[in-house]
């Protein structure tokens, strides 16, 4: 097995990982009808909240309780402003990004004085990978073995979350009562709103679901890829993310593969400090950093698919005047 | 049929939307088993009564009895737990959602939707035998025709367990036949002891379907007729609050040559669906042609085309030698600089914009003129003073150049449109429901200036859907159903019967050859 | 005082004033959870903004910034167009300085220099945004996403640019070289010293001119000229624009044309006025603040101009903050920032209903 | 009235940036004396920094890092009686001392010991920026680890090209562990802020890591074999003190093995992982390479590395 590779999409998978969580939490906010450029800033927020409270309490699960916790309050700071207050989604989502960026350095600052970063998290402050069961029976296995070992076993169990909540996220959306009131939600709050449905309450769920997720995308990269929350340490994630649901239309698995690819782009970037394309030469790292961006912008102008967002998203609900 | 017991008892229900009083204490009641219908102009109230009904909008005050208990309906979930069941004017339809998917939307049963589907196909597929309702349970509504939607609703509403259903305006987009076959499904209702609630602006139906109307006008509740007891001609008087024809003298023609030629013309709308197919006709100076036909049937996309908003698919326009093609476009600048007035049908979308002031609206569409622009800049002071004597001299009140469009009256409104149109002195006028929503007194002044502007020798392209507008101001009537011209009649031989047979595109062929012949 | 009037009122100016005042109290209640007395904090800032010269300075070099960027995010919201890529035009803009000033031997006069590379930053924001522009009216892919993409494009770009192509041989740092004097834009303080006063050195230069010009400009462009009000025809009603012969595809062009080429202005403030190089991250944070400005000043350059000065006063002041106050870091000034958008610009409505409210029986009455 | 601007990695990098954190900490209690600290967060208020407390009368003012020799260039031509301090750097004007290390020469050492340490025969480098001064440690890495087994390979990787690349552990992680799959067992970092990705994920997987500028021994006890010092808050000290005494002086100051300024860490952390044999083997270097036996090629002096 190319040992290149093998490391390339064992990185993939760790990078996809945040992405996962934050396109699921966009999927079900924009399915329901709100955009939501605001998921870099649930996952910064949750990624220090995430690494402050497990140095403090000592434990991973609290840093990841308390993630959860940040960010949904800010998701329902969101919720306030859009659904409540009618207020413009896209203006609310940059306040929440800004936000988080200030409030994660201002107050690291004044509770750790380390610059901004929190205290590095010691092995049982976070969550450590984990060796699936069977690696030594089946390592004997040629490819496969080599696969399991290096590729599936040993990352973290919230790297296997991720993995499972796509399908999960598949079924609730598409066979379940609230998955069905959520798509129409998106698509025609009016409908919802004469079937008997609070438009307000499931948007508010969808919200909330979507903090949730961001929250532990967040406490991803603090506490189990990394050990301590470093400043504007997602790093354009959750845009990347953003890009995904989009790339991916709006639809679980297809925004899996599209966290997967961008991921996989990721993990070349940093293997390659430059890329020789035949009969182009050398591609400067730059360019494969933008490509998932360039990407998303060329099936946003229709050149690959047309990625057509739920009619109702970025409309705030308005009955009467 | 138990006809004593009271479905539903509204009392002075009062609703203010901002400034606009929507409700006006209104009260009425509708007895079970019945087939109420509701008459009234555009804008009377109607669809806002009903919603509160419904639960969608909360009264400011009043009461509701709903099968004689007291009701306070805080959303439509009650509304609908309490048996009533609303097609909404706009369908209330997730469009990419299959049939089945949209009507358990709401009242699903269980957690998973796999269950409630299953007990719906059941529930609806008996339904759709008992009441004549069949459809296709399966098919994404965006597939369907509004026929088929309006049944969807219906079935929603009986899914539900209605017991009282609420109709808002279903025959607005329907065909006659599909009218027919609603009205029979009405019936059918009726037998098992469902009430029926009909909004329309079609007396015809109203008199031929309901057993009680009631008139609103100005958000006030101000009559209850039985049916068979009225007319249409009090209905009408009703609901406007006058004697209905207005009658304008008006001199015989002296047309001229044509200057508008329409030729073989197929025109799509915006979401790219032919609504005009195969369209010719001709204007002459000096010349009004009208063009009747039930909203819907392709008018509002043919002035699109004839004024240049919307591209042509086939055939050609010929104005002033000018030919427009599908390959060669003129837009709207272009035709208003040829000499083409454009009054549009939907003045608050189209004619003006609300937030502009009214000086401001008086300049669309005439911005780029050279006598308004000194090199780069606006002359705002004369398109100021410009306003102001449009103003006077369409006697728009409040004459204030500053005021924003939105704060005048939809008559005024309408009036400053005319005027702006008018006053450019065109040589073809288009204009669409000139007087829709506009009072008495305006109604008359619009129509007036419609002739002076015909016996000034220009020619005018009148749409509109009151026959009776049509009769006094045309001299040549063309009509129109699904897209396509169904008659086309001098105005002198024309009666309100036939037209509305052609409207229906119903003629026989043996009363088209009688027509011919005339 | 008629209905209307009385409305402009509460719009124009109670209700951004009660927002702002809230934004306040919750940074007030941000600074007592790091344990700083908000007072305290407040005087820090007012003295440090407005209390000397160079506090002066200071602020009103930032405040052109978010002038340009405001009016940016402004004449793009006039046609409808939520344009949150100002971060991304203003980036590029700077490439659009730094080339053309380096094409120049620096032999050649400042009159030629200076003009030519003011232009440079106001075709390269405006070549960032149209793509965007161009996709939205073609294409209809969203103008907010796209954006939002072309900000992360052109950062990868501008790093390229800087550590491949731009930077000086033997420079570790990614930045260009040096302009040469002639590229200079005048600092105020040294017009000033040229007439016979002496004022405190600060960065504030002559782009402060060109700030109040292009307000000025934009000012008449949006109001006194047809292409103006097809631009906000456009925005306020699509269909009646159509109607009126506008063609909305061109306008939406037009629109992020010029909103790119304000973005681009701010590389003028920056590299020309004061950094006198191109540098990575110079714009940071001024075309999202400018969002907030655009919103804050309700779209109208007289409301941007008051909205960023009190932006340039954030900034400094939080500046003076960290500077003084061992406990706050810089950052304080872009919890300010987020605040102010959320409670200026997502919660702009909050207190509108109940202000009518409160209004109504007074109406009433009268 | 001293003043210390550092660079954007912040003071708390726990790296290079730290080690004169320490040192200005040392000399505030030595002395009483308070030192006014800012931390800039883009590379644009870096010269607003410096001019700031320029202008207020602070002196001498240390600037952290080479990346800020624009800024001080500038400061110091606008305020010509203040004193500046610049690391990394050299800009020459009267009132500028520039403190300069032989960090090839510290890096060589922490080489020796990493080739000592390794068992697969592969060792790694990762790099914070990509600039001559971090190829510079890495080629001074590779000389030592090539004098003590020539047979031995290097893996190196750079964290990006910006100074971001000095704070960026997540991916200084990921470079880590792509060098540890291809077989590299001790990874020496030279990337501030970056390094404690590179720390975590060696230690993770069970590898040892060296780490730079500040003693990072105790970061990850058990796998941190040793440090490169590069004893910069001595510069920062020394500069006070001399200010103080009236002897500082502008120019250069070079500071490599023989003089002090830069070496390898051994506490109680990794006095364990350290044999005498070891020992013995590094002091023999640094004693050759200031007696001059061995000569360890600066990168910076041809921009090329001989191996
Ligand atoms: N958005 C809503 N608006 C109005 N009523 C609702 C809404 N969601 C649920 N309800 C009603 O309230 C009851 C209890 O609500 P709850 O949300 O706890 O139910 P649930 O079983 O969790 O539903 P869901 O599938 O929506 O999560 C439901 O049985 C449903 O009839
Ligand atoms: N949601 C709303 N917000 C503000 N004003 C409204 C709203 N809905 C209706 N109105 C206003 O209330 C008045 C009554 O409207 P309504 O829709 O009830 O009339 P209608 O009789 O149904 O008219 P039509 O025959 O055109 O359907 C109108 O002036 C309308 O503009
Ligand atoms: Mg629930
Ligand atoms: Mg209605």
């Amino acid at each position: 097995m190319n040992e290149f590779l093998l490391n390339t999409l064992d990185a993939t998978l760790r990078y996809s990982t945040p992405l996962i969580f934050a396109s699921m939490a966009g999927l079900f906010s924009e399915r329901s009808g709100v955009v939501d450029i605001g998921l870099e800033g649930k996952m910064l927020i949750a990624a220090f909240i995430s690494a402050a409270a497990a140095s403090v309490f000592g434990s991973p699960w609290i840093g990841l309780g308390a993630a959860i916790l940040a960010s949904s309050i800010f998701a329902m700071i969101h919720g306030f402003a859009t659904i409540t207050h009618k207020g413009n989604q896209i203006v609310s989502g940059v306040a929440i990004n800004i936000m988080a960026s200030g409030l994660t350095m201002v107050l690291g600052l004044a509770w750790f004085k380390q610059g901004g970063q929190t205290p590095a998290l010691a092995n049982d402050e976070r969550f450590l990978s984990i060796t699936l069961p069977g690696v030594d029976i089946i390592d004997y296995i040629p490819i496969l073995g080599d696969i399991y070992r290096e590729l599936i076993s040993g990352h973290n169990i919230l790297v296997y979350l991720a993995l499972l909540i796509v399908p999960l996220v598949w079924w609730v959306v598409n066979r379940t009562r609230f998955g069905l009131r959520l798509r129409a939600v998106g698509e025609n709050p009016k409908a919802v709103d004469t079937a008997g449905l609070s438009v307000e309450r499931l948007r508010y769920k969808a919200l909330l679901i979507g903090g949730i997720l961001c929250g532990i995308g967040g406490a991803y990269i603090a506490t189990a890829h990394n050990a301590q929350f470093t400043k504007e340490m997602t790093a354009g994630a959750g845009f990347i993310a953003l890009a995904a649901l989009i790339f991916g239309k709006w639809r679980p698995y297809t925004v899996l593969s599209a966290c997967f690819l961008f991921s996989f782009l990721k993990a070349l970037e940093d293997r390659l400090q430059s890329v020789i394309i035949p009969g182009i030469g050398e591609v400067p790292v730059q360019f494969i950093e933008a490509t998932p961006y360039l990407l998303t912008v060329i099936l946003l102008a229709g050149f690959i698919g047309r990625a057509i967002p739920p009619k109702a998203v970025g409309e705030p609900y308005i009955k009467e005047l | 049929m138990d006809n004593s017991h009271i479905a539903i008892e509204l009392i002075d229900v009062d609703k203010h939307f901002g400034a606009v009083h929507a409700n006006d204490k209104v009260s009425l009641t509708v007895k079970t088993g019945t087939i109420h219908g509701i008459v009234g102009e555009n804008g009377a109230g109607k669809s806002t009564l009903m919603s509160i009904l419904y639960g969608f909008y909360q009264a400011d005050s009043g009461h509701i009895k709903v099968f004689e208990k007291d009701c306070k309906f805080t959303s439509s979930r009650q509304s609908i737990d309490a048996g009533i069941g609303m097609v909404h004017q706009h369908f209330m339809l997730v469009e990419n959602f299959t049939v089945l998917e949209n009507v358990i939307l709401g009242t699903e049963g269980g957690a998973l939707i796999s269950e409630s589907l299953e007990k719906a196909r059941k529930e609806l597929t008996r339904l759709g035998v008992e009441y004549g309702l069949e459809v296709d349970l399966d098919t994404p509504v965006e597939l369907l025709s509004v026929g088929i939607l309006q049944r969807v609703e219906i079935l929603k509403g009986l899914y539900k367990g209605a017991k009282i259903l609420i109709l808002d305006e279903p025959t607005g987009v329907l065909t006659p036949q599909e009218t027919d076959e609603l009205f029979r499904i009405f019936s059918a209702l009726k037998e098992q002891g469902v009430t029926i609630i009909l909004i329309t602006h079609k007396l015809r139906e109203i008199m031929s379907i309901t057993d009680q109307v009631s008139v609103m006008r100005d958000g006030k509740m101000v009559a209850h007729r039985q049916t068979n007891e009225t007319s249409t001609e009090e209905l009408a008087e009703l609901m406007i609050g006058r004697k209905v024809l207005l009658n304008i003298d008006k001199s015989e023609s002296k047309s001229g040559s044509p200057v508008l030629k329409v030729t073989n013309l197929h025109v799509s709308n915006e979401q790219g669906i032919e609504r005009v197919s195969d369209i010719n006709f001709e204007v002459c100076s000096g010349e009004v042609l009208g063009i009747a036909g039930v909203t819907g049937n392709g008018q509002g996309t043919l002035l699109k085309a004839l004024t240049g908003i919307l591209p042509l698919t086939k055939g050609s326009i010929e104005v002033f030698g000018k030919i427009i093609t599908s390959d060669n476009h003129l837009g709207p600048r272009i035709l208003r600089e040829l000499g083409i007035a454009h009054v549009p049908e939907d003045r608050q979308r189209m004619g003006l914009i609300t937030e502009f002031s009214a000086s401001e609206s008086a300049l669309l569409g005439y911005h780029n003129d050279e006598h308004l622009n000194q090199g780069l800049l606006l002359k705002k002071a004369l398109v100021k003073k410009n306003c102001e004597s449009l103003m006077s001299s369409f006697d728009v009140r409040p004459a204030d150049p500053n005021l924003k469009s939105s704060n005048f009256s939809g008559g005024n409104q309408q009036k400053l449109i005319v005027a702006r149109e008018f006053e450019r002195d065109p040589e073809v006028l288009i204009i669409g429901q000139p007087t829709r929503g506009v009072d008495i007194g305006a109604i008359e002044f619009i129509r007036k200036r419609i002739i002076a502007m015909r016996d000034a020798g220009k020619a005018v392209v009148l749409v509109s859907v009151e026959l009776e507008e049509i009769m006094s101001l045309s001299d040549r009537i063309i009509v129109m159903c699904d897209g396509q011209i169904t008659g086309n009649v001098d105005a002198r031989d024309a009666e309100e019967r036939t037209l509305g047979l052609m409207m229906a595109n119903a003629l026989t062929s043996s009363e088209k050859n009688q027509e011919v012949q005339s | 005082m008629t209905r209307d009037t009385r409305l402009a009122w509460i719009n124009g100016l109670m209700l951004p004033l009660l927002n702002v005042l809230t934004a306040f109290a919750a940074i007030a209640i941000v600074f007592v959870f790091i344990n700083v007395d908000p007072i305290e904090a407040a005087k820090i800032v007012i003295h440090g903004t407005l209390g000397y010269e160079e506090g002066v300075g200071y602020t009103l070099y930032y405040a052109t910034n978010f002038v340009f960027t405001g009016l940016a995010v402004a004449v793009a919201f006039h046609a409808g167009l939520f344009n949150i890529g100002g971060e991304g035009q203003a980036y590029v803009g700077g490439l659009g300085v730094a080339l053309a000033v380096l094409a120049f031997d620096p032999s050649i006069s400042p009159w030629v220099v200076i003009p030519a590379s003011i232009m440079g930053s106001l075709l390269f924001g405006a070549l960032w945004a149209i793509v965007p522009g161009y996709l939205q009216a073609y294409r209809g892919s969203h103008i907010v996403i796209t954006t939002i993409m072309f900000n992360f494009i052109a950062s990868a770009l501008m790093v390229y640019m800087c550590v491949h192509v731009l930077r000086e041989v033997g420079q570790m740092n990614p930045q260009s070289k040096m302009f040469p004097e002639t590229a200079w834009l005048p600092f105020i303080h040294d017009i000033f010293a040229g007439i016979g006063y002496k004022i405190a050195p600060s960065p504030l230069n002559l782009s402060i001119v060109l700030a109040l010009l292009f307000s000025l400009l934009v000012w008449i462009f949006l109001w006194h000229t047809r292409w103006g009000y097809a631009i906000r025809a456009t925005g306020k009603n699509t269909t009646a624009a159509v109607y009126g012969g506008i063609k909305p595809k061109k306008v939406i062009i037009l629109t992020m044309c010029i909103s790119g080429a304000l973005a681009g202005l701010v590389a003028v403030n920056e590299l020309l006025g004061y950094q006198h190089r191109l540098m990575l991250d110079f714009q940071y944070g001024y075309g999202f603040g400018g969002i907030a400005v655009a919103l804050m000043g309700r779209n109208h350059p007289a409301g941007i101009l008051v909205a960023a000065l009190l932006f340039g006063m954030l900034y400094q002041g939080g500046m003076e903050l960290a500077f003084e106050l061992p406990n706050v870091s810089r950052h304080i000034v872009v919890v300010m920032q987020g605040l102010v958008i959320l409670f200026c610009g997502a919660l702009e409505y909050i207190y509108k209903p109940r202000l009518v409210r409160f209004l109504a029986p007074i109406e009433a009455s009268e | 009235r001293p003043a210390v601007v550092y660079d954007i990695a912040g003071k708390n990098d726990q790296s290079f940036n730290e080690a004169v954190f320490v040192g200005i900490t040392k000399y505030m209690n030595d002395t009483g004396i308070a030192v006014t600290e800012l931390e800039p967060t883009n590379a644009a208020q870096v010269e607003q920094s410096l001019k700031k407390l320029a202008s207020r009368g602070y002196e001498p003012i240390v600037a952290v890092g080479f990346a800020m020799a624009n800024a001080v260039q500038a400061a110091a031509e606008a305020y010509p009686d203040t004193k500046f301090t610049l690391i990394d750097m050299v800009v020459g004007l009267p009132n500028v001392q520039n403190v300069l290390y032989k960090e090839h020469e510290g890096s060589f050492l922490v080489g020796v010991l990493a080739a000592m340490n390794s068992e697969t025969g592969t060792v790694g480098f990762v790099g914070g920026m990509d600039i001559p001064l971090i190829s510079r440690f890495e080629c001074g890495y590779k000389q030592g680890v090539n004098w003590q087994d020539s047979s031995m390979n290097v893996l190196a990787n750079m964290t990006g090209s910006t100074p971001a690349a000095f704070g960026n552990p997540s991916k200084g992680g990921e470079l880590t562990r792509t060098q540890i799959q291809n077989g590299a067992d001790v990874v020496y970092a030279a990337a501030g802020g970056t390094g404690s990705g590179v720390y975590q994920a060696a230690a993770d997987a069970g590898v040892l890591a060296i780490g730079v500028d500040s003693n990072q021994n105790w970061m990850q006890p058990g796998t941190m074999l040793t440090s490169m010092l590069k004893r910069v808050g001595e510069a920062a000290y020394d500069s006070y003190d001399a200010a103080n005494n009236g002897t500082w002086e502008a120019g250069f100051r070079i500071l490599g093995l023989a003089e002090g300024g830069v070496g390898w860490a051994l506490d109680e952390h990794n006095r364990d992982m350290i044999t005498a044999e070891m020992e013995a083997r590094v002091n023999e270097a640094r004693d050759a390479i200031i007696a001059g036996d061995i000569v360890v090629h600066d990168y910076m002096a041809d921009n090329s590395c001989p191996i």
